[in-house]
Parts: C-alpha cells; structure tokens; sequence
C-alpha cells in the first residue's frame, strides 16, 4: 500500500485538520473532530446535517459551507459515523429552525442517522439518498445505494435552506430531487482502505466493474474493459431508463471521478455522455466534470443525471461557497 | 467474576481475527468490519475496570453503549443493540431459558432497526438459531454450551448459501454465493469464544 | 493500460470536446482544436496566452477565464504545442493589448513559444516559469523545470491584467511572482501517456520518486517511501530553503496532486506542511489544496509556496472565475 | 529521383522503431519522443505526392515546416530548424563538402534557437560527428556513406555515456548514465537510413 499518510489510526484526524486549516474561512472543525461545521451559522435557518464514511473526499465536509451544508459529521474510512456525532453536530448548529438529515441509503448510515434522529429533542426530518440505478440491492443496502446524486441533493437543498425554507419544505424538495437523481459507475482499479492495507478487491488488467459502489462494492458484473463510447452508453443508458425521461428535459449532468481518474479521462467520458444525451433528446443545461464523491484512489466515474425543472435550476445557481463548490460568491 | 472473563475472551477473539473479518468484508461489501469490530473491543477492553466493578446488567448495557459510540457502521448499532437488549432483558443469575427469551427480544429489537429479516444473510441467521437450540433442546450444563458452540459456527457458515436466492444481495446472484457473511462470523466468534470460557470454568 | 478513452489517437480532441461543453459559459473551443479561448473577449486588454504538453489537467485550459487566461494551446500528451497554435490563438485573443506568452521551462515549449513570439507581429512579452526546486538541470530543460508554481503566476498576473495593467508590468510582476515561488513534488507511482499505453517509469512497492517531474521525470532520488511528515519536511524544506524567507513572512501554500492522489491524503500533506512552515515561522496566509497541475494518473503530491506581499495577496483575492479556479463571481 | 526514395526510407525507419524511442524517452526524458517522431513521420508521408515534385531543397524546407507545425515538443523545432537549414544551405546537387558546410550551419541554427551545445547529450552529438568526418575524411563514395552511417550509429550510443560528469542531466548522476539519447538515436536512423538507400542505389 502507498499512501501520503503518517500512520493508518491518524488518517482521518490529521485530514481533518488540514481540511479546516485550508478552508478555515468556511469551516470550523470539532475539537473531539466529532464534525466539521459552517463556520458563520444563519439563526433561525434549518440546519442541514449530512455526514457518513470517510474517503469519499470531497463529500461531506467539502460542502459545508453558505448555499449547501450546515455540518458534516465524518466516520472512519466506509464506515458510518456514530450517533453521537450527528448529536453533537445537530446541538451546535441547529438556531431554532430544526434539523434535516441527508443520508445515503446504507443500512449503517440510516441506523446511525436514525438513532441520532430518534435522540434529538429537537425538530428533525431525513432525507434518504439513493440514486444508484446498478443494483437494486446490494450487500447491506436494503434498496439502491446513494451515491453521487448527493451532493446534487445537498447543493439544491441547501440553495432552498439558505433562502429560508422551513422543514417540511425542504424535507419535500430533498424527496424530489433524490427521485428525479439517478446515477451509475464503473471502476478500472480497487481502492484500498488505508487501515485495511490492501487492495479491496482483484481485477484482472483488462476488467472494469460495472455498476461498482463507492465503496467498492461489486455491482452489476465484471467485464472486458470496453471504449469510453460504450461505457457512458451504458452507464447514460441505465440512468435514462430508470429516470424514464421524455425529449427534450432539461437535466443536470455529473461526470464524477472516483478519485484516481484523470481530469483528461473525465472529459472523455463527458464527451461520450452529451453524445448519448443528444440521441435521447436529452438537454444538459448544467455540466459538473470532477472528482466530487470518490472511493479514495479508485480510478473510474460514475454518472448522474438530475432531471430539473425551472425552481430546482434557479436552487441549483444560486451561490454557493464551500470548500469544493463555489460559484456568484 | 466470570464476566471478566468473557469480555476479555470475546473482545480478544475479534482482535485476533480482524484480518479474516476484513477479507470476508472485502468480497461482499466494503471491508471495514474487521477494523469496525477492532475498534470496538479495544474500546470495551478500555474499559475494562469499570465493567468488572458492574453487574453483569449494566456491564452488558455499558458495552451497547460503547459499541453504538465507537464502532459506526452497521456493527454499532446492531452489535450495541443487541448488547443493550441482553443488558436489560437478562436476569442477574440467567439460565438458557432466560438467554432464549433475551435473544428473541434483541432479534426483535435487531429487525425494529435494521428492517432485517432472520434469512437475509446477517447476523440474525446466528442468533436465531443459538435461540431456537436453547429453546428445544434438552441438553444442559457442558454439553448444552458445546451444541450452542458448535450451532452459532455452522449457523455463520450456512450464511454462505444465502444470497444466490433471495434477500438483500440478490442482484449479486452468483458472485455473493460462497462468501460468508462477516457480521454472522463476529457473531459466531464471539459466541465461541463465550463457550470456550464456560466450559474451561467447569 | 487502463483508461477511459476510446482511441490514443482520439483522446485529446474528445477530452477537449468535453471540457468545452462542459465550461460552454466561460471558453470556446478552436474549430481546428488548436487553442481553447475565453468566450469574452475584454478590449485592449493584455491577452494572456499559456499552454503546453496535454495531461496536466486543469493546468491550462482549466485556469482560461476571468482573471487568468485568455487563451491556452493544448499540445499532445506531454509535448508542446507547436508555434502555428500560439499564433492561431494569439490573433484571435490579442485585441491591442499586446500578449504575454506564459510558458514552462521546458526545452521543447521555450523553442516553440519562443518561434511564435518572433513571427508574432503584435506586441509581445515571454514570462518563463521555472519554480521547481528538485533539480538545477534536468534532462531536456536547461536550468529548472516549471511545475505546479504555473498556476499562481497565472492567477496573480491574470489578476493584474484584468484590472488593466499593461503588458510591460505584466511580464515584470509575473518574473517577480516566479522568482518568489518555488515548488517540489513525490511521486508514488508511474502515469502512464496513452498512447504509450505503459507506464513511463517502474517503481518499487515501496519506493518512491523525491523531486520528481510533472512529467514522470526522475528526481533527485529514488528511495524507500517515507512518512507524510517526512516527505513534508522534505519537500517544504527545499522550498523554503530555496525562497529564504525570513521568519514572519506570508505565503500562498498550495498542495497539488497529481492526479491520483485521494483528497483525503492531500489534507494529511497540507497538515504536515502547515507543521514545517509553523517551525519555520512561515504564515500561510492563502492555502489551496486538490489536483491542479496534474501527471495523468500519477500518485503523489508536491508542495509550492509563494510569498507573497500585501499587492500579490490582493490580485490573487480578485474575482476569478474559470473551469477550476473560482471565486468571489 | 532519389530524394523520393530517401524520404521515404527517413520516415519509415522512425515509425518502424516507435517503442524502442519511446523506451529511451521514458528513461530519461518524459515519454513523448516516438510518438512525436512517428507523428512528424507521418505528416510528412502524408505530403509525398508534393515532396516528390519538388526539388531536393524545397523538399526540405517543406518537411522543415511540417515538422515545426505537427510535432511540437523539442523535436517539432529540431528537426525542422534542421531541415530548414538544410534546405536553404544546399545547392541543387551536394558534395560531402556543401554537406559539411550546411551541417555547421545547422548545428549553429540550433545552438541559436535552443541553447544546447554539443556534448550536452542532444542530436547535435550526433550531427557534429558527422560534420566532421565530411570535412576531414578522405574517403569518398560508398566507402564515405559506410564510415558517415558508422559514425551516425556510434555517436548515437556514445551520448550514453555524456551524462555523469556534466551537461544539462547533471542532477540525474548517475541515473542517466548509460541510456543513449532518444533525440540522437532518432538521428541515427534517419541517417542511416538514407546511407542504406544511397549505398544501395551505387
Ligand atoms: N440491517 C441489519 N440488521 C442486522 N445486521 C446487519 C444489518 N446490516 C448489516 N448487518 C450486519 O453487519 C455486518 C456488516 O458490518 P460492517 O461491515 O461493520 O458495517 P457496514 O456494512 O456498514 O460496512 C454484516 O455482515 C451483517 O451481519
Ligand atoms: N535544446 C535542444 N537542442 C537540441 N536538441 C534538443 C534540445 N532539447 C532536446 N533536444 C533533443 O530532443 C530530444 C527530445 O525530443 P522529444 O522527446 O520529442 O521532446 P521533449 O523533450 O520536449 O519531450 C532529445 O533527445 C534531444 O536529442
Ligand atoms: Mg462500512
Ligand atoms: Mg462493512
Ligand atoms: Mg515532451
Ligand atoms: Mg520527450
């Protein structure tokens, strides 16, 4: 295992800290680095609390910050984070307008958000993410997974948060967004969790994973390592069936690398995804190449596409200032 | 106190194995649960003064606790549950009877939480059979505690024919088949390692 | 060799299709692929003009845009691009202003920049960027090479043009950020050029490569994969020591990747590099950390300080607005 | 006309041995110099028809400005700085001597235009051998392209050994000690190439 790092137990702390050193104008981290919070919190606005497994930089705590999230509460590596945590997370930036959770749909993540939602003496709704179009259920998912459509949730939420909607509206627009969100991946290599050593799984020099998890779980099947042309076909086609869009919608589209696929790569893939679009008749308004929701140094991309109507486009462009998103501030 | 005992042998146990828990995490999911069961039993073993002063009770609720805080995952909040449900169901002095009637009250509180159902290739599908054993059966004493032992290993290895049909790793079809899972190999170990101390008591 | 492509032959023109759909907002693309422009046009302004081998992602077409670049010509993978692009991109940006080349100290972009600079018939000046500390003389640079340090001159001279500055100060504050920026990088693995379809260099599962180039260029040593603080303290000090900086000073830190390197190792980097310049007395008044002066798929990070003085700080804080430098618009 | 023949053999000899330039870049340098030549090579076999019906110097110059505006990299204005010069320098119909003398002028150009000097381990290690041998050998006809082809493949490897003690490679030491030139091997086999088609059209 190669890894920039000084030992596998001080990982996370020791990239904590160097997050909030780097963006100490956005946030402020936890001294028991229980989370990671917006550092100039809006009283009376709902306080927008996201948070699972570490290694999936830079979502969550890249995205704290005016226009998305509120706190992000940040477990061991693909491990959810413990209910204390949201806890602590929620009674240091709820200011009166109550609290909405966002959480991936991983059996661990929705217990442990559910435990903290059930403690948390104050109003609290929950947003369950779940875009993944590969697998219906995967290891340890009842349902599909949530995986890059997250922060399209968060951004789009957090734009309606911001502007002062209550609870119950966001909790209903975060239901709408996440519904009209799928998403897709393939993987080229394995990541390795740092404490783990090794690589966490095996793939031939000539396989990809199709439909891979972000945490490198397996999806649909191992393949022969195919064009970028037929990949986006394939990952574009999923995501299109499952939203079954008619001509002509309007939609965001995330090309997300998975952390160790080059920028060059990303463009390719992004290329091959507006081709698909254009035979479907479907209009990318909004374009986002990068790597957003990662599996540490995996190489491979997911891609997502977001069905928008008018509010949900003028949510997504209003400003926004985290650490890993920021436009008009 | 003997439950000294069975916390050191049942939070060593998942120490020791932590590269075999990791490995079956790795083929079927994310490969955190050797770390994830670690982490929890260096905590518990932290604490390892506090327990010994409590009663079996509270150390049992103690450790549900410290489970559900250090642990994350799905581990914490199933293996803290179970251990807060034992904690309160169990009497100070319990008999098998009483451990059956604690098991199906945690396996109750397990699918409260979890939405998992016994056969969906967790944990539950070592618990329940470790309860139905002590519910029917008409051994006693050492040779009870061996069947228990013996049931909760082949309960976790029969995981390993669980996915290909039905359940939540359906759309793995063949790929998951084969594989244990790793949180019903945790549950066995432990359970194992609780027998081991029983029967080296006597 | 693993990637996302469709054809080597094919990569650059689709990744270059993609990031201009993508960025459809802020750049067009060359018909004839030969540069990426600035869709806005600011008459009279100095166009600046930079560019160099592809596989550096971002770096440059990702920095073209208000206040940076006019203009970037993408050559092949790791090759500059040849004097007909400069020219073609320097007659569509240059609106009487002049051009200002920025260019990479590498033999083969100085030849090619350095041939249109002399048919260009419009006023020009040439800032060369030679910020890495590794190596005095690598091979086929004469004197250092020009790393991650690229993209602060880009930003703070860009800047400066924005607001008007005229092309003689711009060549003379872009030479002054150069001289007071200085960077060195690790690699832990190879990248691997497409079309070469291997990886450029072997490596040890324990070693790594210390001053090593943007390009997979040896360094100054081969040795056995250290600690994140001790490569901290290693790159940081050469940077340091080269710039010999006085106690007290502010700086710029940015902690770049190479493209497959997780964040979330990135953030242990920029924490054991706060450590070093705290040592040194060192302020890091601005910090930015991610992958923006990339080798392809290349795993490992290097470390560039800029000290910067109360004007610099104040053109870097300016309005940006590229495909990967964003702020305050 | 030979000149045909002799473009044709230059370029093809270069596309022939992309991997093993490649290799040689790729152990000092970053990569990009088979490519780069075999991209030069075909753009300029792209353009035969046109070479062929013009005169040896036009030719030249023509393939000098291919190479400028498709290769790009160091080799891009190189080659073409090279083959410009030459296309100017020539007369209609060289000797060894106008050969000797449009070299120099070559090898000034490219001093010039890139600041590299012979003995820093570029091609010009390879082109001030061969300027030399055409002004002080006192062979002549196949016996001179034999010695001229010798000397190209041997300077070529001798660049191998330039890196050690001094040039623009010195922080390597000791690292590029032992791996020949790629820009200098590419030399050589155009060179030789062209004395392979002049010994066999005697
Ligand atoms: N909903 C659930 N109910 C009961 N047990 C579960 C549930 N989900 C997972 N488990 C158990 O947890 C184990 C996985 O734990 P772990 O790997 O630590 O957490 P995660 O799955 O969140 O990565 C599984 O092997 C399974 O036995
Ligand atoms: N300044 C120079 N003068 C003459 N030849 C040079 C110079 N720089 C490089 N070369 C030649 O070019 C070759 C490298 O070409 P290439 O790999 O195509 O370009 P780059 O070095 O830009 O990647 C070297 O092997 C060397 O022979
Ligand atoms: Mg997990
Ligand atoms: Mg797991
Ligand atoms: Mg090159
Ligand atoms: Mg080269």
């Amino acid at each position: 295992m190669k890894k920039l790092i000084n030992h596998v137990d001080t990982v996370l702390a020791e990239s904590l800290h160097g997050f909030a050193a780097a963006h100490a104008d956005i946030v402020t981290l936890d001294p028991g680095l229980q989370f990671v919070r917006r550092r100039t919190l809006k009283r009376g606005k709902v306080a927008l609390i996201s948070g699972g497994g570490s290694g999936h930089e830079p979502l969550h705590t890249g995205f704290i910050g005016h226009g998305m999230l509120d706190a992000a509460c940040p477990g061991q590596v693909f491990t959810s984070p413990t209910p204390d945590q949201m806890l602590a997370a929620a009674h240091e930036v709820e200011t009166g307008g109550g609290v909405l959770f966002i959480v991936k749909n991983y059996s661990g993540d929705m217990m442990n958000f559910q435990m903290a939602a059930e403690m948390l003496e104050r109003d609290n709704e929950t947003v369950i993410i779940n875009d993944d179009v590969a697998v219906e259920n995967s290891t340890y998912t009842t349902g599909r997974r949530g995986v890059a459509g997250t922060m399209i949730v968060e951004r789009i939420v957090g734009a309606a948060a911001e502007r002062g909607d209550g609870l119950a509206a966001l909790k209903a627009l975060g239901d709408a967004v996440n519904k009209s969100t799928a998403s897709m991946g393939v993987a080229l290599t394995s990541c390795t969790v740092p404490a783990a050593g090794g690589p966490t799984f095996q793939m031939g020099a000539e396989e990809m994973e199709m439909g891979v998890g972000i945490h490198g779980e397996p999806g649909r099947r191992r393949v022969k390592l195919t064009s970028a042309d037929d990949i986006a076909a394939e990952l574009t086609g999923a995501v299109l069936k499952d939203l079954s869009l008619k001509r002509g919608q309007e939609v965001v589209l995330l090309v997300n690398g998975f952390g160790g696929t080059p920028l060059m790569e990303l463009y390719v893939m992004t290329h091959a995804a507006n081709k698909v679009l254009a035979a479907a008749g479907i209009k990318p308004v909004r374009v986002l190449t990068g790597s957003y929701v990662t599996s540490l140094e995996m190489a491979g991309c997911s891609i997502t596409v977001n069905a928008v109507d008018a509010a949900m486009l003028a949510l997504w462009d209003d400003p926004v200032h985290t650490a890993a998103l920021r436009w008009r501030m | 106190m003997i439950h000294d005992q069975l916390i050191r042998a049942a939070t060593q146990i998942l120490i020791d194995h932590v590269d075999e828990l990791t490995a079956l995490d790795q083929a079927i999911g994310d490969g955190d649960h050797g770390l994830n069961m670690r982490r929890g039993a260096l905590a518990i073993q932290s604490k390892y003064d506090e327990l010994a002063a409590q009663s079996l009770n509270d150390a049992l609720k103690t450790m549900g606790m410290t489970c559900m805080s250090t642990i994350g995952g799905s581990s914490g909040p199933v293996f803290g549950t179970l251990l807060v449900t034992l904690g309160k169901e169990l009497p100070a002095e319990p008999q098998a009877a009483d451990l059956a009637r604690a098991l199906d009250a945690s396996i109750k509180a397990l699918t409260r939480l979890g939405k998992a159902e016994v056969g969906q290739k967790t944990l539950l599908d070592v618990l329940e059979p470790v309860r139905m054993l002590l519910t029917t059966s008409s051994e006693q004493g050492a040779a009870l505690v061996a069947r228990v032992r013996q049931c909760a290993f082949d309960s976790a290895e029969a995981t390993a024919q669980m996915d290909a049909t039905r359940g939540r790793s359906s759309f793995l079809g063949d790929r998951a088949l084969g594989h244990v899972d790793p949180g019903s190999r945790s549950m066995a170990l432990i359970i194992g390692a609780i027998c081991d101390v029983l029967l080296a008591a006597r």
